[in-house]
Parts: C-alpha cells; structure tokens; sequence
C-alpha cells in the first residue's frame, strides 16, 4: 500500500538528494578543512581526476566487472546448487554446512596465495574467489528460505504423493526466493569488492589493480576515482538485481 | 489448578530435554567422527598421491607447527575474538536499526539506503587504510572494519523481514489499538527474526573477516597477522595454521549464533 | 452506536460493498449472515478500522461522524482466520490485546489463566498454536477478543470450527457476557439457527456486491433456552431469512458462472 | 622528564629486516633516550610515507629513495633523515641453464617484477642495454615466488635478504643466475627513514635522539645476531629463525656497503641520492625536479659521532 | 478398503488417539463427528500418511497391511486450513496436485476452468488468494482436492465456512461425484444434519484421547432430499447421535477443566 502511495519519482529524488548532501559534505570538509589529497580529495577533483582519466578506469571498470559478473554467477549456481542438494537429500546438510562454515570463516582474501598459486594471476583466481564468497551467502540465505516452509503445506504437497523435487520446486523454491534474492542482492556489492581486493593481491588489470598502482604512486585522487567507479559499477549490478527481484516477487 | 499444571508441565520439559540431550550427544559424536575422518583423508591423501608440501602440507606437519609457538596462535585467536565479537555486536546492533528505521521511515530509507550500499562498494582495504589513518592501531580500528562488513545484511534482511509480515496480523495489532512501538516489539521483529538470523549467521562470518583483514594493517597480534605474514613469508605450513586458526574460531562463533537462533526462533525450526 | 450510510467500497474492479445502511443501537446483539463472499468479512474490517470505505459513505460512531481510522483500538475484533502468532503459547497469545493496552504481563497472565477452562483450553496454556486443533486454535483467538473488553464487539464466524456442544456452551457464555456487560455485538455466522438464537436482529446481506438485504427483527423473549429452534416462532423466522438467503446466495451463485468478472 | 610518545612504522611486516630498531625497543635504548616509542608493523596496503605525512605516525622506515622522490613530488610533507640499505637491494634472477644469458636475452620473455620501485631498477638496467621495456613481457609479480620455480617465468625480481633466500630453498644449488643492477652502473639507495617537515623543524632534539638509540640497537643487532632474531622472533614468533639470520647477514652487508663503510649507517650519500633523481625525472617517474636539500636532511645523522655510527 | 486397529498417537506428553478401532468398505461415505479437540485431524493425517501412529497398531489398505507413509499420494485430502499458496492465482493453486502428478499446465488448467463455475468461483480464475473471502478460499481448497482424483478421499470439514445454499450445493454436487465415481469417502464435520445428511455410517469419536464411541449405520435411501432433515427417521438419528456428542463434550469440557492435564 505504502509502496503504491510513494511513487517512484519521488523516491529518486530523494536518493538523488541524499547523494547530493553526501557529496555537499564531502566536499565542504575536504575544501573548508584543506584537507590534502592524501588524507582525503574533493569531489570535484576526484570527478576531474575520473575524467581524464576515464578510458582507463572504464577500460579497467569493464576487466573488474565481467571477473565479478561471472564469479557471481558461479557463485549463484554453487549456493543454489549446494541448497538444492541439501534440500533434496537432507542427509548432506550435517556434510556440507560444517564444512561450508568453516571454508567461509577464513576471509577469501586468506585463501588468496593459494588461489593465485593454483589459478594464477589472471582472471580465473579472480573468478574463483568471487564465486566462494558468494556461494556463501547464497548457501545461507537459500537453506534458510527453503527451511521457512510451512510444514503443513509440505505435508499437503506430500498427500499429493509429490516427490522431494517436486516439493522443492512448487513449494520450497517460491517460499525460499524472497531470501534467496536478499542473499542475491547482497552478493552483488561483495563480488565486486572481492575482485577488486584480490586484484589488488596480483593481477594484470582491473579497478583492484589500478587502485594499487594509485596507492604506491601516491595519487590518491587516481584511489579515489577507482573506488568512484567501482561503486557506480557495483550500484548498476545491485540495481538490477533489484529490479529482477522486483519482477519475480510479485505476490508479497 | 494451575500449579500442578505448571510443575508437571515443566516436569515434561525436563523430560523433553533428557530425551534431547543423548541427541546432542549423538551430534557431537558424529561431529568429532567427521573431523577424525576429514583428518585421516587429508593426512593420508598427501603421503599417498605425494601431494608436494608447498601445496598442501601434511595436517600433522600443520599441527606440529601451531603446537611449536602455541602462544602466537592464542594470543592471535584471542584478539582476534575480541575484534570480531565487538564488530558483531555493533554491526549487528546498528544494522537492525537502520533496517527498523528505514522501515519506518520511508523518506531516510529512500535517501540513505542508496548510500549504504555506496559505502559497501568501496573495497574494505582502500577503507582501512583510513580507518588507521584515524584511529591508529587500535582494537577499535579492527571493530571497525568487522562493524562496516557486519551491518549492510542485517539492515537489508531486517527491512526484508519486516516487510513480509502478514497485513492481517497488522490489522489485528492495530484493531487492539497497538502503536508502533507495540505493533513493532509485538509482531514485526518476531516475524522478521528468523530472517534477521540469517544475516546474523553470515554476520558472524563477515565480522571475522572484517576483524582478519582490519589486521593487515599494522597491526602486531592476531590470526590476521599471522595469515599475512605467513602469506608473505611464503611459509605455506604457517598459511595453513592460520586458516586452520581461523576457521576453528568462525565455526565456534557460527555455532554460538545458530544455537542462540535455535533457541529464539524455535517456531520456525523446520527439522 | 453505530451508523452507517452509503457505503461502498471496491477492490480494483471487484465492488465488494455497494450502498449499505445499516444502524446498530448501544447494547443490541445484531447477527450477520449472507452468501460467502458478499462483503461480510469486508464490512467488519470497516467498522474495526482497518479499511477506509470507498469516499462518499458516512460511518458514524457513538454519535459522532469519523473516519474508520477512528475506530481502531475502539472495537474488539475477532479475524475470521484465527491469525495466532506462532510464537506466543495459548496464553501469551491471549493476553495479546491487554498487553497492547499495557497491562502487566503477569497479571493479564493470571486473568486468562482463570478464563482457559470456560473455554476447554485448561492445561494447555503453554502449548503453541501448530499443537492445538483447528477448534482450538480458534477458541484461544475467540479468548483473545473477549479479553480486550470494549464496547463494540464484532466476532466473523467465531464458532465455526466448533462442535455442537462447545458451540452452545460458548453461544452461553457469549450471551452471558452480553448480559452482564451489555457490550453491543456484531455478529457473523452462516448457521441460520444460530443467528436467530443469539440475536436481537438479523442483518441478511445481498450477493455481492453486498447491502443489507433484509434486517429481521428477532422478538423471542430472552433469556432463550435451547430448545426454543423448535418453537414455530422460530421455524417461522428461520424460514424466511433462509430464503432470503437463497435467493441470494443464488444470485451470486449465478452472477459467478455468467457474467460479473473481477475484471 | 617525561618520555616522549612516539612511533616508528615499518615499510614491511616484523622481520630481521627491521632488527636494530626491535633490538633497540627490547633494550630500552629509546627510553633512556626520553622515547616511549612504539614500532608499528607495515603491510602490502599501507603506505609509510602517508602515514607519516598525515602525523599517523613520527618516523617512518619507507620504500626507499625512489618513494622519497614520489611523495615529495606529491606534495607530501616528508624528510628523509638517513638511508639504510646503501646499495640496491634488488636483483634478477634467472636460470642458469635457461635462455637469459644477459639483459639482451630478457627480449621477448616473460619478466615479473614489483611495480613498487624494483621496476624503476629493471627499466634503468634496460635502458643501459639499449632493451625498450616493450620488447619484454613485464608482469606483475605476485606474492609468490612459485611460478619462477616452476618455469612459467623466465625472470623473477628478488631481494637478497627475502625472495632469494625462499628462491634458493626450493631450487638445486647453484642453478641460479643473478643481474644485479650495480653492474650496470645503477644504485638504488633504499629503505629511508622519514619524517614529517613538521616534526624535522619543530622536534630536531627528538629526531636525533631516535637516531642514537636506533644506531645503538643496529649495532648489537650486528654485534649478536642471534640474540637479534632472537628479538624479532618475540615479536613473530611464527617466522622462520634460518631465513631471519640469513637476513639479518643480507641486511648487514647492505647497510654497511657504499658510503656507509666509511660514514656508518644510515649514512645519507648525496651522490647516489642525485643520480637517482636524474635517473627519475628522465623517465618520468617525479614530474619536476625536486630540492634535494630540503627532501634529504642530513644533519640529523651527522650530529651523532661518527664513532658511534660505524658497525 | 481401510482399516484401523489399536492406533494410538501421541505428542509428547498429550495423547491425542488412543486404540482407535475403524473400518471403511469401498465406496462407502463415512462422516465423522466429535467434540473439538478430539483427534479427528489427527486421524486424517495418519490416513493421508502424514503422520505414522504410535508402534503397535495396524493399518490396512486396499487388503494390505502398510505404513502410514505408503498411503503418501493415493489419498486425495483437504486439510483443515486451506494452505493455498500465496503466490499461486485460484486456477493454479487447484491445480497443484494435477502438476504434481505431471500433467501439462495447460490441460489442467482448462479442466479446472472448467470446474470453477460449479464452485461459485467463475471469473475469479486470476485472483490471489489473499483477494477472496474465506468460503472462497475453502472452495479453491476443495476444489483442489477434488481434482486429485484418488479411490479415497478425506475432506476435513470442508464447507465450515459457507452459507447455507452454497453448503447444499457443494453437497449436493459432493454426493454426485461420489455417486458416479463410487469413491470412498472420509468426512468430519460438526454439523450433525450434514452428517447424517451426507453419511452411509457415522463415526462418533470419544473425546481425547480419541477413539471410535459409536459407530451409527444411517439407513435413509438415497438420493435423499433435502427434506428429509424434518423426516423423523432422520429426528431420531440425530438424537442419539447429539446425546453421543454431547457426553463426550462435556467430558472433554470437564476433564480439561478439572484433571487431565497435557501430560
Ligand atoms: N484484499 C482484497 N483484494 C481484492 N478483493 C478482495 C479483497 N478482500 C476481499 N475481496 C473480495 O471482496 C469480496 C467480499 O469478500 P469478504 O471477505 O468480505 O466476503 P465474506 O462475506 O466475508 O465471505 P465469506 O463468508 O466467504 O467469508 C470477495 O469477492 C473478495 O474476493
Ligand atoms: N503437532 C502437535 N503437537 C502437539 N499436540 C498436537 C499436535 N497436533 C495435535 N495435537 C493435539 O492433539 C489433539 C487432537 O488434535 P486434532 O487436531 O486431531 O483435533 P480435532 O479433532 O481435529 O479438533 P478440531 O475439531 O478442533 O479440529 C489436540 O489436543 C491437540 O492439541
Ligand atoms: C602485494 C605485495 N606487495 C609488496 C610486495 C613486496 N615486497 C615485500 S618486501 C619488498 C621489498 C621492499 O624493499 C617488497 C617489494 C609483495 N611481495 N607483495
Ligand atoms: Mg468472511
Ligand atoms: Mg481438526
């Protein structure tokens, strides 16, 4: 109801507005205090930094992106898939989730010398992070959705001599998928991080790999202008998984 | 009438529990067996196939050399439990109430949650850099860093969880005259609270590596420091150790949060 | 008490609700039945404040002309589905009402604990709604209304899910606390005889979209024992209003395979 | 008087690389110079030079020469007060029985290296061959030295105390051939202790006092290595104690090279330090040239007693 | 083509059947009736194979013996509370068990389209079922078990919630099915007349914990009219089965007020 009352203009000005009170913050702090560019820039510098020196961070915006687009997507698959098989054999839950916790405890970026020694410094130990990292979540969010169930509905769907997958399917998965696209939105924002840390670790492009270059040559403004581009990217990939989810739940 | 009713009753809870409790034996049981299993498959699948130690050394290898500078892995685990229970606390504490006021208060949700999520765009290790710049080489530092991975889910589970009350039951509260602070204790936080959990149980995890990662940046103790100087010493044995460090921490603080969740959700536990 | 003129009220292209009137005097027992899916449930979650009717209607309470809006926390309402919280137990679940009213807990603990046996709920005051019968659970939300003492008391279908007896005993009680308090009542029911047993007037609701029909005045002396459904007074008045509501339920039995699509 | 409150940070987490100044701590050589100073670790993501700028920190032991010139082409408010390692602490490494004979032969293979200053060095050693860095795969180089030791890399940057010593551990004895960038007429001076201006103008009693107590420390360190790592071992303890003492003699014998066999440690030789500068600005790295008298102050370390500088 | 035997089951410490003794033939329409509270859902699910009875008791079906469980899928049942899926319009959550069964979308949906008219829910097809009235909701319930066409049937009180025309059409159209389908038929009800009405045997069940008190054959010829509820054969059964009732309300009435504790 309330959702029908403010309409979607409105809640863009407002998002517009706070950005703009951020940024007027920011910026009245860094220009009113003198802060220097290593302690932290001003907007407006950062924006002129990004703009000249755009083909490289969009170019590097583009390499970070499509590492983290696909690790999400693997990721995806692996949480769902790890879900699933719990779901339909409840026997691996006490295999997979102990084991599942305790790979997920150690920060990725502690697993980081061995994926880059196992997949080298490219693109695919960058995938490979992301997808762990967001397998995780996705695991949680997903066995916690398909646990909400009603039991009796399930009881229902069993009088109906439904199978285990069928249960899953016409039952768990609907329940589950709010959480699921919670779990999934989240995720969004992680995996482009993940890629960016473990660019910063070894790496042959990339936002992660342009911020480290940044830091040891002491252009923060350069820093800064990254992070400003990993974030727009990362907005763009959670905006529309938003919208996804948006379309998908429609009932509530 | 109703205190015999209430001692039997709890007499049938004890019962309840006495039958429970071989059960969680059982568990334990079970668990210890898996991680025997685990240790054998790993010990024995590297002396057998001849796996080369710099890629995965020997688990005894591993064990020896935590048992050797036991104090670096204790003291380590310590502070870093430390880092990671108070960035849990705060980040947990500070994302449901964002969730509940982004809840309330539709226009704050509309201008500050964009920015959230801005803030959960800028890689932690451009943050930490700051975050010492500010705070030094404190405890604080490292709590800070878990609080910012910490709170973001639990925000967004929280708002999610309070938006999937049933309409009806708000309706009910709100025939019985209830306000929202009523409406909010009474039934929207307990119907969001298992999916709050959630972002809890991953919480638990994040704060962790909020408190590993808030180590890589200068700091002299904890599993962080011991990671990244094995890392950087290419000591692959001390890599394992402390990930092993780190994974036994992780999984006992899961454990706690799924146990705290088992006992306060009890009406949506499925198995 | 309360007033109402003109009321109508749509859901997107279905009109669930179209032109009702209806007065209810302080202290009257008014009994409502009709075809399923005329408006019942729609109506009460009017006057409990839950749903603004369509502009133009007139709702007047205790005198006064107001917004639905005004009503809530000034009725006592009971869903027609139980809506139990799965997290309270049979009591906290009761005391739901008085605790939003702000009593303490325990003491609203110890009122209900004294009211579980009227209600064949003793013993089971620390199970949870998923341990108890469908019969049950509706007793405990029915227990739940009658602890938020107000006025105005609207009950949608309470005893649906009872067998006969406990249908009569609560049917007892119910006009005993309507005796002693003399609280005004809205009452939903599809069991005709009930209707005319607990009433002092039946509304009888057209098909969708729902207006009174016919309001039938029940003149039997009170107190009523239960062997009164066979006294031809009784069989008089049951047979008129169950042709109204044939007729009715009829209607829209009709209108549902020919024509009015919710679209 | 009350002991001053002031830190150290390190460019690199504890190791013997940074021994004098543990050994220093442990003996409370700072203390009884009126010093309560404590020595914070430093990491693949801080920069030393920042933190001492923005007053994070007192001293810094910084990247080397080269980040001097950078963050002083930055605007960064920093002074460097002495130089540890006299010689580049840098080499090449290659297979000896591989293809890369000489730096011509680097052409067309695949070269890793840190682009945290060992570039500069590589770049610099090229140019004197007359090899254009684009003729060469350079790469980045990762955390580990594995992909050299298992073949896919032609040419791994090292240095002595550190990479060269994991490198010789996992490789047959004598397998390996080094480029080492002073023989090609190079000298990168590195690790430079820094300060802030700030802290140079307004506490010079301080800077000097911490330039004793840590010329102290370092020669104990060099006089009982042993009890050195021994030192830095307290403060790591998961180290490896034959890499740390096969450091700490690496660390000696660049620190007490050069200029400094004569001057002592921390000796700041003005020569190396303008060549590196001309090296810099010729190929960009610094955008303008820099007043190397206000980037380099020497007379800290030249106000203690040579006596007490020497090894 | 049922039969029970020393079933007992148990929740914990409340015993909810206790030797339930009860055999039903092919084709036959039993009803059952019983105080609220008493096991009679209980009884369903062990049927529907949902729950297994306590060890020791035997269960045959179709001549032979099994586990709850194995009736899993050959039972069509319709339990108390409607769980229709809240993302799943009219049409699709009455197709559910066709699905699950693996027929394609599109077939099923236009046998239920079909179907809806005869349910009052013509035009209705693509609301959620948040959108219907609660004997709306019934109906969609039903309507969804009777598309799973299986030899035997349980319907938990399935027309608590309609008025008095709809409910005689639904039974009428109930008998109609049974008749030209010959299924067996298990049905609770509270409503005494509908189980006379309806039935070929009554089962009275005791109260908690329940068993079978009565089993009363109903010997009025069919097709019976609707007003045969005024013919005195029909007065007479009625009695005695009110009277069974009403003794086993009271009891559970009384025991839950004086001893027997959930323990
Ligand atoms: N939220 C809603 N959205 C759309 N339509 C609705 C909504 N609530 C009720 N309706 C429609 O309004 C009509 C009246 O519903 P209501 O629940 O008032 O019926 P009722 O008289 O209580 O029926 P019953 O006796 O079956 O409970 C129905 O046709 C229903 O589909
Ligand atoms: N899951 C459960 N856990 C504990 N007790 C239960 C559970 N299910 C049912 N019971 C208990 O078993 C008894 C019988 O319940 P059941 O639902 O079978 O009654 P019923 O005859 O269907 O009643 P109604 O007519 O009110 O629906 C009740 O006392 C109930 O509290
Ligand atoms: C991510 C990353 N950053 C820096 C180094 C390298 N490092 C360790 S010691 C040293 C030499 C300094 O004199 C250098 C450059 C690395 N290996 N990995
Ligand atoms: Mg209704
Ligand atoms: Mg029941």
């Amino acid at each position: 109801m309330s959702r029908a009352l403010a309409s979607p203009s409105l809640a863009a000005q407002r998002s517009v507005l706070g950005a703009v009170l951020l940024i007027a913050c920011w910026e009245g702090t860094a220009r009113g205090l003198h802060l220097p560019a290593y302690v932290l820039p001003a907007v407006s510098d950062i924006l002129v930094g990004l703009w000249s020196k755009r083909t490289i961070l969009f170019d590097a915006a583009g390499y970070t992106l499509i590492e983290a687009i696909v690790g999400y997507g693997l990721g995806c698959l692996i949480g769902i898939g790890l879900a699933v098989a719990i779901g339909l054999v409840p026997a691996l839950r006490s295999a997979i989730l102990p084991l599942a916790t305790a790979i997920n405890s150690v920060p990725v970026v502690g697993y980081s010398p061995l994926i880059l020694l196992w997949f080298g410094i490219g693109v695919s130990s960058k995938i490979v992070m992301v997808a762990m990292a967001v397998s995780f979540t996705i695991l949680l969010s997903m066995l916690a959705g398909l646990d909400r169930v009603d039991r009796r509905a399930v009881d229902l769907m069993k009088s109906f001599g439904a199978s285990r997958l069928s249960v899953l399917w016409r039952l768990r998965l609907p329940t589950a998928l709010p959480l699921l696209l919670a779990g999934m939105r989240v995720s969004t924002v992680r995996s482009v991080i993940v890629a960016i840390v473990t660019e910063m670790l070894g790496a042959h492009g990339g936002l992660g790999w342009v911020i480290y270059q940044a830091v040891l040559q002491i252009d923060f403004v350069q820093v800064w202008s990254a992070i400003f581009v990993a974030s727009a990217a990362s907005l763009a990939f959670f905006g529309l998984v938003g919208f996804l989810e948006r379309k998908l739940l429609f009932w509530t | 009438m109703s205190s015999p009713a209430a001692t039997s009753l709890s007499e049938a809870a004890a019962a309840a529990r006495s039958i429970t409790m071989p059960d969680s034996l059982r568990k334990l049981i079970r668990l210890m067996l898996g991680l025997a299993i685990a240790a054998v498959i790993w010990e024995g699948a590297v002396l057998l196939f001849g796996i080369r130690p710099y890629y995965l050394p020997r688990l005894s290898t591993i064990l020896m050399a935590m048992a050797a500078t036991p104090r670096a892995y204790i003291d380590g685990f310590l502070r870093t439990l430390a880092e990671t229970l108070i960035g849990f606390a705060s980040g947990g504490a500070f994302g449901v109430l964002m969730g509940i006021v982004f809840f309330r208060v539709r226009a704050l949700r509309e201008m500050i949650f964009p920015i959230f999520v801005v803030s959960q765009t800028i890689p932690v290790i451009a943050f930490g850099a700051l975050v010492v710049l500010w705070f030094g080489n404190t405890l604080l530092a490292k709590a800070i860093i878990a609080f910012y991975l910490t709170f973001f889910p639990v925000t967004v589970n929280t708002l999610l969880g309070l938006e999937t009350v049933d309409p009806k039951q708000v309706a009910l509260m709100r025939s019985f005259g209830a306000s929202n602070r009523q409406l909010l204790l009474r039934l929207q936080l307990p119907t969001a609270l298992p999916q709050i959990f959630v972002a809890l149980r991953l919480a638990a995890s994040l704060s962790l590596v909020g408190a590993i990662v808030g180590e890589w940046f200068g700091d002299t103790t904890g599993l962080g420091v011991l990671l990244l100087q094995a890392m950087f010493t290419e000591n692959v044995v001390a890599i394992w150790g402390a990930l092993l460090a780190a994974a036994l921490l992780g999984t006992g603080f899961y454990a706690v949060v799924a146990a705290v969740e088992r006992r306060l959700v009890f009406w949506s536990a499925e198995q | 008490m309360l007033e109402l003129r003109a009321i109508n009220k749509t859901f997107g292209a279905v009109a669930a609700l179209s032109g009702l009137q209806a007065s209810i005097a302080p202290g009257e027992f008014v009994t409502v039945v009709g075809p399923s899916g005329c408006g019942k449930s729609t109506l009460f979650n009017i006057v409990a404040g839950l749903e603004e009717p369509d502009a133009g209607g007139i709702l007047r309470f205790e005198g006064k002309s107001c917004h639905a809006a005004d009503l809530l926390g000034r009725v006592s309402f009971m869903p027609q589905r139980d809506l139990l919280f799965p997290w309270r137990n049979v009591v906290d679940n009761a005391i739901l009402a008085l605790e939003v009213e702000g009593m303490p807990r325990d003491q609203a603990r110890a009122k209900a604990l004294k009211m579980l046996p009227e209600f064949g709920l003793a013993g089971f005051e620390k199970q949870y709604p998923n341990q108890l019968s469908g019969g049950m659970r509706q007793r405990v939300a029915l227990m739940r209304t009658f602890l938020f003492e107000r006025n105005l008391m609207l009950l949608d279908e309470p005893f649906g899910a009872l067998d006969a007896l406990t249908r009569a005993m609560m049917q007892r009680w119910l006009l005993d606390v309507w005796q002693k308090y003399r609280r005004t009542i809205l009452f939903i029911t599809h069991d005709v005889d009930e209707a005319i047993f607990l009433g002092d007037r039946v509304l009888v609701m057209t098909a969708r979209p729902g207006s009174v029909k016919l309001e039938q005045a029940v003149d039997l002396p009170r107190p009523r024992r239960p062997d009164i459904v066979t006294s031809s007074e009784f069989v008089r008045l049951k047979r008129t209003l169950l042709d109204a509501i044939e007729e009715e339920s009829m209607k829209s039995f009709q209108s549902s395979i020919a024509q009015e699509k919710p679209q | 008087a009350e002991p001053q409150k002031a830190s150290l940070r390190l460019k690199w987490l504890p190791q013997a690389q940074f021994a004098g100044f543990y050994v220093a701590a442990a003996k409370s050589y700072y203390k009884a110079e009126g010093i309560d100073l404590t020595i914070n670790p430093g990491g693949p993501n801080l920069l030393t030079e920042n933190l001492v700028a923005t007053g994070a920190d007192t001293f810094g032991l910084s990247g080397g020469t080269d980040s001097v010139f950078a963050a002083r082409d930055k605007g960064l408010p920093i002074v460097c007060i002495g130089v540890s390692h006299q010689i580049t602490p840098f080499i090449f490494v290659t297979r000896k029985d591989g293809p890369v004979k000489t730096i011509q032969d680097f052409k067309g293979k695949t070269v890793t290296t840190w682009f945290t200053g060992a570039n500069h060095v590589l770049t610099g050693m090229l140019a004197k061959e007359g090899v254009k860095p684009d003729e060469l795969k350079i790469q980045p180089q990762q955390v580990s030295v594995t992909p050299f030791v298992d073949g896919s890399v032609d040419v791994v940057t090292a240095t002595y105390y550190n990479e060269f010593y994991t490198i010789q551990s996992r490789m047959p004895k004598d397998s390996l051939k080094t480029f080492v960038a002073e023989d090609y007429g190079i000298t990168f001076p590195r690790d430079t202790l820094i300060v802030a201006e700030a802290t140079a103008k307004e506490k010079p009693e301080l800077v000097k006092a911490f330039l004793r107590a840590s010329l102290k420390g370092w020669k104990d360190a060099f006089s009982d290595p042993k009890g050195a790592v021994d030192t830095v071992m307290a403060a790591a303890p998961t180290l490896d104690r034959a890499q740390q003492e096969f450091m700490l003699t690496e660390v000696k014998r660049l620190m007490t090279s050069g200029a400094a066999a004569k001057n002592g440690l921390f000796w700041i030789d003005t020569d190396a330090v303008k060549t590196a500068h001309d090296f810099f600005l010729k190929y960009g790295v610094i955008s303008k040239p820099l007043d190397l008298a206000a980037a380099y102050n020497a007379s800290f370390i030249q106000s203690v007693p040579v006596a007490d500088r020497l090894p």
